[in-house]
């Protein structure tokens, strides 16, 4: 075996452990699941705006390290933009903070981001 | 016995990269000597089969119908002229639903099992649904993925059409019982379609036992090249059956308003043929008759059997399909608890090189009666040790550990 | 200008046998470059094609889908998504059949014409025989082998669903007035589907300029491996046509009553593809791109053009096609009086190992409206000398004098 | 190109040139038609029996060098031979007499051969 395993980064594994924003809002703005075919892993993305402003955001499902660790990295990210802003991050953005193995995987790491587009698109 | 260390000197693959390549099921790695007949058709032939009109086309066409009867004599049939080549396994499955639905006496039920690939399922779906001759049913598989053979029994009624049944399964390595479905099918006058996609790699399959209409199966699943499959069916089912698909070479006479049909296997092939992959299929063919069948299904035996009884040691892991000692294809399904079996590839991918397959394996209906959301699966095959198990044993522990912390979510 | 002698000796079987190769139009040779990339797949990636699962699986996706891109750049489409592989040009071609046959909306005529090769007719006849919905009619073609284009407009009525035509006839060579057509095809809301196989390997195509709406062609008839062909569509038809294939990779979702399809054009391609062919194909792309289409287009022109004025030149032979200066594709069709074409085929070679081809280039109908029973046929491609048409030109008279003798029986 | 070029032997294109047997006959037992579909070349043969004997035998129709020298070959191969001697001719007997190219242009050397077993299988 290798000398020093590092499957994923610390951060998204930590992520993936202890996942920020999870669980439901009781009045959400927008809600949208998204689901990889492949595996079965569904995220739920919820959305409350402050006019063009998001103010609120949690996310609930089940799934990966990749998915589940970038939906709570993503709504991390989130928090406190404008729905303009939002709509400009990118896959490559979220790479930047969850390494390659998210970009072989990209079906995992973008379901929620996925979810934040077609969220918003209907703003 | 077949040694290990001489067959992988045979694999380029494996001397160039550092791999223990465990997704056989998926597709094999290709030896020399059928790299080697790849390249010796591209450098000394490289034309179109049409056996007359030039020494070059006339070579070509030569080696290409001897493959094709050593795949006919590889299934035990004494006729290349039913040996059909396709692009993969699936266009086999679709060639045969085409041609029934086309077939004008044809009508009635079409069983398949919940234990099917996509490939050997859709095909029939969309025959059925295009049409009101045709209903579609699921054998029934029990939670421990064996076909419930009360349920064939009882859905075979006597104007059922065809029965689609994978001789082994690809996720959970189920051995069918072909022989006895098949007499069951016969009683009724139906037709049997077996996928044999993961049994004709390392089992032998002879046509005179196992009685089957028609066979599929997949070259690039059996050391051959990319592009290939086949598609096995009685003569004279073949000379009766209507082609679905149209084009060059599979006419002998077109007029305006009529057609006559060249006769099998041509009748189904239309247009130019995958050539140097035919051509080159021989030669995998001929290594597999080197090694010997049955000392190839022994060793890919031996490893399934370690990788399940090694799995079965670890209390964190569910196994699918036949228990320990059971006899199963070359192949194990299963998941660590904890850890998501994308997860768990790419942990094995990064910890060790170990390259498994995780998803849904194109068996979607199966999962859903197994009540998975997923697997991973590892598959053997000749090129393949007893330590690649051990590492890939050891490399899921490692994982387990560095990922297996975290509660279910 | 190209330079011959350095693009001969790209290509093995040029130097590995004593041949002047004028088949092209069956089937292309295969420079290094292509089979150094089949020889890399198979001794450096062996897998299949599954992003993200592990490593090696990883690379090949990614050499996989970056052939797709070059091949939508050949042919001028900004998505490869609109690229469907095939295992021939025929595939393509029944694809599309049977997709528009199991399209509720579609239903109304097909038009194809006499000149087109039987894959681009009896698909259509096939659908148009299982069918209440669809007439197949024929857009008559001259004695001179030219489209009759009033009949065209005439027979293109406004329940005209899709008009199938060659960009150029394999057999006579003529190029098909493609933008003209279209635009009145489009006039009509009929969908038009070009039989690509005898303009792609020599002949700028953009999609954009000539607007049809599928396109069909060999990757074998281009310098690609065997079992290769493609099918562009335009997006928006993909996305909404039913696939007519079942099988693993082309659904996203599957339970027991219902599908839901992946995106194209993994929509169209159930199993595993062609994966080595389809990443050498794209070594072949390349190829033709460093040549420069339009020299290669100048080039072939250029050999057609000598082949045809030379056996103009000789009184016992009948040219096909268009006449001498005028445009046509790679190719002519011939007939010696007094020698069979297969005689000559067979003199050809013998005297000087020339390979042609004789027979009906599975385009009856079109010999039919010619009144011919078989006939010769020559065609060209990167690597022929204008030498070759001279050797060509020499045989033909020799086997003339050995052979001609006889009269007509 | 080559030094001595020989296409066919000397003999086939003899044949070929001045068939041997060519013609009609006005009452014949059989009479089966042949075509080569890949170029549409027809050999009828036709055949007069005195009781298991071939007496008479004749061909018409027209094609390559292959096949009418082929029917003009066999045509003086089987007269005089009974049924059965006849039904045992094989097309390796065919290509003995023809050389190479016949064996590379079955479908064109073996029309006249076909023509001869479909008739007599009606015996
Ligand atoms: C005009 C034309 N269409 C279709 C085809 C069929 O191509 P393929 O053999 O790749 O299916 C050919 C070549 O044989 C052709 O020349
Ligand atoms: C049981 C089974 N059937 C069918 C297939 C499809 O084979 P192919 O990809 O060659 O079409 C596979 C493999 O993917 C398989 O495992």
């Amino acid at each position: 075996m290798k000398d020093k395993p590092e499957i994923y980064n610390q951060d998204v594994v930590h992520h993936y452990q202890n996942p920020h924003n999870k669980g439901k809002l009781s009045d959400p703005d927008f809600s949208v699941t998204e689901e990889n075919p492949k595996c079965g892993d569904r995220v739920t993305l919820q959305i409350k705006l402050d006019g063009a402003e998001i103010s609120e955001v949690k996310f609930h499902g089940h799934g990966c390290v990749l998915s589940i660790g970038a939906a709570s990295i993503l709504t991390q990210m989130i928090q406190g933009l404008n729905v303009r802003e939002a709509l400009e991050l990118t896959f490559d953005d979220l790479v930047e903070n969850m390494g390659n193995p998210a970009k072989m995987r990209k079906d995992c790491a973008s379901l929620s981001l996925n979810a934040l587009k077609k969220a918003l698109s209907g703003w | 016995m077949l040694n290990v260390k001489d067959v992988k000197k045979d694999f380029p693959v494996l001397k160039n990269r550092d791999v223990v390549y465990l997704d056989n099921a998926a597709t094999t790695l290709t030896p020399d000597s059928v790299i080697q007949s790849l390249k010796n058709y591209y450098q000394n032939l490289g034309t179109s089969v049409h056996r007359g009109i030039y020494q070059l086309a006339n070579e070509t066409t030569e080696k290409y119908e001897r493959a094709r009867k050593k795949v006919a004599d590889f299934v035990g049939s004494d006729s290349p002229r039913e040996i059909v080549f396709t692009k993969n396994c699936t266009e086999g499955i679709n060639i045969i639903a085409y041609s029934l639905h086309h077939w004008p006496e044809m009508e009635g039920k079409i069983l398949v099992t919940e234990m099917d690939h996509h490939s050997n399922i859709l095909p029939w779906r969309f025959m059925a649904n295009g049409s009101e001759k045709f209903q579609l049913e699921y054998v029934d598989v029990t939670k421990e993925g064996r076909l419930d053979l009360e349920d064939y029994k009882s859905k075979l009624s006597p104007d059922t059409v065809a029965v689609g049944v994978p001789g082994i399964s690809n996720v959970v390595g189920t051995v069918n019982p072909i022989k006895e479905m098949t007499d069951l099918a016969h009683e009724r006058d139906a037709l049997v379609v077996m996928d044999g996609a993961q049994w004709l790699p390392h089992r032998k399959f002879d046509i005179s036992e196992y009685k089957v209409d028609f066979l599929t199966f997949s070259a690039h699943k059996m050391l051959g090249p990319t592009g290939l499959g086949v598609l096995y069916g009685k003569e004279d089912l073949l000379c009766r059956m209507p082609p679905p698909f149209g084009g060059g070479e599979m006419v002998l006479k077109v007029d305006r308003r009529k057609v006559k049909w060249n006769d099998p296997p041509q009748k189904f092939e239309p247009g130019t043929p995958p050539i140097a992959q035919i051509i080159a299929f021989g030669a995998s063919v001929d290594y597999l008759n080197e090694l010997g069948i049955s000392e190839v299904n022994e060793h890919v035996d031996r490893l399934a059997q370690r990788a399940v009884n090694k799995l079965s040691e670890i209390p964190y892991v569910d196994i699918y399909g036949p228990k320990e000692g059971e006899s199963r294809g070359g192949l194990v399904s299963f998941n660590v608890e904890g850890v998501h079996p994308h997860d768990l590839a790419t942990a094995l991918d990064s910890l060790d090189n170990i390259a498994i397959r995780a998803g849904l394996h194109c068996a979607q209906p199966l999962h859903e009666v197994m009540e998975l959301n997923s697997s991973a699966r590892a598959s053997f095959y000749v090129y393949n040790a007893p330590e690649d198990v051990d590492r890939f044993i050891d490399a899921i522990k490692e994982a387990k550990k560095i990922l297996g912390g975290a509660d279910e979510r």
